[in-house]
């Protein structure tokens, strides 16, 4: 299986799909500890993302996450705007002009999406963010890449990872962003940016398994 | 969810076109991306003062452009942070040679989507320096926080940081004074019910009938604690007593008192919460100089309401009494 | 019943209280019995121009007394006309000698208690005139009803008479023009929820969450029918529909559109439903020359609000602008 | 049983402790086809009429209903402030200054407070309001002093046929005051004005009764 730039639209693109079937959810646990839209926040984005998406065809796996990080950037506004926007972009040039990735420049773009993630919020593992599904998630992508996984396989087991992560984060206090406000009560409650990474990881971890077919 | 609205995804545009109607003399709404401009193009000379954040705060941010106050005005989505392309080209209509200073409430996205703005308007070449407001005295500023958030204290912040900008003054004067503004101003509010993002449909939290909300921010997010709800002077002792001690006020001081609706309490409950709030601060000797009383950064139909207490000297006074035309302010002209 | 009050008898008057110590500059409140005058006293030469009505209306009355506007206000108990012995003790606080006009709204305590004062105050050799105002579309004025009830078109009809005294018209022409608001401007309101009378703690009436109230008053009665929840252009298409066939307004008609809030309804919605009205008068070629967009004459916490369409001519567009300074309304100076 | 002065104030104090005492019913009915005042309207009134005999002595039948007129003129507002001050007011002008009633000048005082209330709202028999309790409350009295009955007999007959009347409004239509907003809507409700007419009339019929024990 290759992973091209036809394989990262394809993965973009069951990211917005899973960004619009989680819409209701996502938004649900950010009314619990946040302000009730991060939901609204990245299917807007991932909306815009697609119709962009339709409307032109990047060459390169970084051409495609850099539309997306644009794209984010400029719709989603909010702390997961810049924070995902930043991500993609960080992906985008890490990986530079390569037209197919393996399981290490995976790993690459990964590592990069999660430092500009802590470079811009400051937030550290156990502040109950984002950072909590992507750290896990660049750990287990980097032990995949390590024992032979492509791309598929890499992006698989930062999804797992992130799901584990984002589980793991309901009992944490927030220490960063909205639910940081809430002090202890924001215990309890899952975080909705580490959920929402873990979901788009998944999404684009299976249509990157599928994507050679 | 009861609201007078069409598709809840369009609330925050169509709420933007009946602005710019209303108020074609004093602004001008623009659209993809959004920001509101006064209507008299940028300020000749004049360091410009930008502001926004999410809509559902109406009259905030667009009530609020005009002259002697804010040059531009730029809201997001419902609750949520506008993006760097609107601040940007909000920034850039603004402009008028002299600066831009970008009056931002301490949110992490407004943080984050302000500090992409200015790095692209530098690269444009224009001057952009922000000031973070962060009055809310219910969030403990601690490094287990991302730090307390700016809410209604943003209203005598606004009018005083344009005020100074109106008279003339240079990009480092202005931030000087918003700066003072920011280092006396504190706020504290509550609610008695919670709000409903349109596109949610869901109230962002449920109270009981005898329960409120205290240490509520402006987002409908649950505040510092619940407890029962009690009487106007028992609530309003709660929040000036956390508002007074924080600064702390002291016998002496020269005050303006602002008590801000949240958006669906009426005026006759502000005014008896403020005759509430006057008692309290004479009995403390606190002055009361200037007042403001009214749902001027609201947080949709939520009930409930916020008290401001800013620290005046004999400058913030006057910039606060300078003339102000705007839909949401308008004294002097 | 979630309000922020003290004791449910005491909210009128503690409002009241605050709104003296908040405008202490432009009006003063005297109790006992309770009424509103400007702090400047009489208007030397000029016509007297007192309104009054039931509290819970917030701001009015007592909120448009002040230069340009009203001289006196008198307020009842919540949603109660006040006394004879109040409206004549205004009455005289007032007069400057030149007349007093009466704004009263159509309602049967108000004209019975207005009455009587006017007799009073004859009697002490004051000259009155009542003007009755009775704009509510909801209601057919037939002998089947008390009239049609006086709502939100008090606003413009206060600003406008007011600005008639104001330019020292003498009482006929100050009544001439005060009739020619009440035979021009038509209203018609809507609720979400319904509004509680402090004392009694119980809402004037249930809603569904799926339900609205069409043709409702400002006291919490019940309207002139409950139907399902729509979109704000199909309830502004309801409201707008009657009070345009009413006048009727035609095609070419110069007016003011004012969306008036209930006392619980955010400004996004109002801005929303104006831009919803401005395009159904659009679509009729009825322009829009002044507008007004606020919770002004309120129910409580009652969410909904009102459409009031005036129809002007150049005189009446020219009181509408003369200048105001009021807590309330306030432009020019 | 003689009808004196004292027994007048005797009278109205029960009025009074009526008035109280349903103060939430007659809010209830208010509420219904109202705006939910009328109960707290007339105990505001009550209240302020008790103060005042408290601090006076009336000397005369006519003094103490006019006491209560203005009292209640002063304190009430509304609508029922003005025509209940009205009804007290004719009704004191009505039996001049004689020092004991009689059924004969009980009927006098009674039929002046309703053509009173006429005269001052405009409501005719019919319109759900107060007048339809009044009405046949004069009627009855009439007949009760035609065979004979002494005043407290006469308030008596008064209390009952206004009793009958507030009940028979709630078939009707308003046609007069707040209720007419409703039109048809208002039909199937009591109407709170007659409603505290009939227990304004039973305290002071009972209070007579027992007055000169
Ligand atoms: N400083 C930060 N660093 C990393 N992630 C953050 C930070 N602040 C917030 N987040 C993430 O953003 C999510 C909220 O996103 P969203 O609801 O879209 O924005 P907002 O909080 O502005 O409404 C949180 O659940 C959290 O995972
Ligand atoms: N025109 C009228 N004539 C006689 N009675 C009236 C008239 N209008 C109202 N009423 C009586 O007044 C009662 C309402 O009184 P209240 O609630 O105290 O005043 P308001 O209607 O001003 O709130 C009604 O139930 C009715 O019996
Ligand atoms: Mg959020
Ligand atoms: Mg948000
Ligand atoms: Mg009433
Ligand atoms: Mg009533």
């Amino acid at each position: 299986m290759t992973c091209d730039a036809g394989t990262v639209v394809a993965a973009v693109r069951a990211a917005a799909a899973a960004a619009a079937e989680h819409k209701t959810e996502l938004t649900r646990l950010d009314r619990e500890i946040g302000d009730g839209d991060h939901g609204e926040n990245l299917a807007r984005g991932f909306t815009a993302v697609v119709a962009k998406l339709d409307a032109s065809a990047p060459e390169t796996p970084a051409a495609v996450l850099k539309l997306v990080a644009t794209t984010l950037i400029s719709t989603v506004g909010g702390a997961s705007g810049p924070l995902y926007g930043t991500a993609f972009l960080r992906a985008a040039t890490a990986i530079g002009d390569a037209s197919e990735l393996d399981g290490a420049l995976v790993v690459t773009g990964l590592t990069a999406a999660r430092d500009g993630v802590v470079a811009r919020g400051k937030a550290e593992p156990g502040d109950k963010t984002m950072v909590d599904a992507l750290t896990p998630a660049v750990q287990a992508a980097a032990a995949a890449a390590d024992s032979g996984g492509d791309a598929a396989a890499v992006l698989s087991a930062a999804a797992d990872a992130a799901a584990e992560g984002a589980e793991a984060t309901t009992p944490l206090q927030a220490r960063k962003g909205r639910a940081s406000y809430l002090g202890e009560r924001s215990i309890g409650h899952r975080d909705p940016g580490a959920t929402s990474a873990s979901l788009l990881l998944r999404a684009m971890a299976d249509a990157a398994a599928g994507g050679g077919a | 969810m009861k609201k007078i609205i069409n598709d809840p995804a369009n609330v925050a545009r169509e709420a933007l076109q009946g602005l710019g109607e209303a108020h074609a003399d004093l602004l001008t709404v623009h659209f993809d991306p959004n920001f509101v401009t006064r209507a008299g193009g940028p300020d000749t000379g004049k360091v410009a003062v930008v502001s926004g954040g999410g809509s559902g705060h109406e009259p905030l941010a667009g009530g609020y452009v005009g002259e002697g106050i804010l040059h531009a005005a730029v809201p997001g989505a419902v609750f949520t942070s506008p993006t760097p392309d609107q601040i940007l080209d909000a920034t850039k209509a603004a402009d008028a040679g002299a600066g831009v200073v970008h009056l931002v409430l301490n949110y992490t996205g407004d943080i984050l989507n302000f500090e992409t703005a200015a790095e692209l308007a530098e690269a444009e070449d224009i001057k952009v320096v922000p000031v973070i407001l962060d009055d809310d005295v219910a969030v403990k500023d601690s490094t287990y926080t991302a730090g307390r958030r700016g809410v209604a204290g943003a209203i005598p912040w606004y009018k005083i940081t344009g005020a100074s900008a109106a008279r003339g003054d240079d990009l480092d004067t202005v931030v000087e004074i918003s700066r003072r503004v920011v280092a006396n101003v504190r706020t504290m509010g509550m609610a008695l019910t919670a709000c409903t993002v349109p596109h949610s449909g869901e109230p962002s939290f449920v109270l009981e009938d005898d329960e409120m909300e205290i240490g509520i921010g402006v987002h409908g997010e649950p505040g510092r604690e619940r407890v029962k709800l009690t009487s106007a002077d028992e609530i309003v002792a709660t929040l000036l007593g956390s508002v007074v001690e924080d600064l702390p006020f002291e016998r002496g001081d020269k005050t303006l008192l602002f008590v801000n609706g949240m958006g669906g309490t009426p005026s006759v409950e502000l005014y008896l919460a403020y005759h509430s709030a006057r008692t309290y601060l004479a009995e403390r000797g606190i002055e009361v100089a200037r007042s403001l009383v009214g749902n001027y950064f609201t947080s949709l139909e939520m009930q409930g309401m916020s008290i401001t207490l800013l620290k005046l000297d004999d400058e913030l006074t006057e910039l606060w009494d300078a003339p102000v035309h705007t839909p949401a302010l308008r004294w002097g002209r």
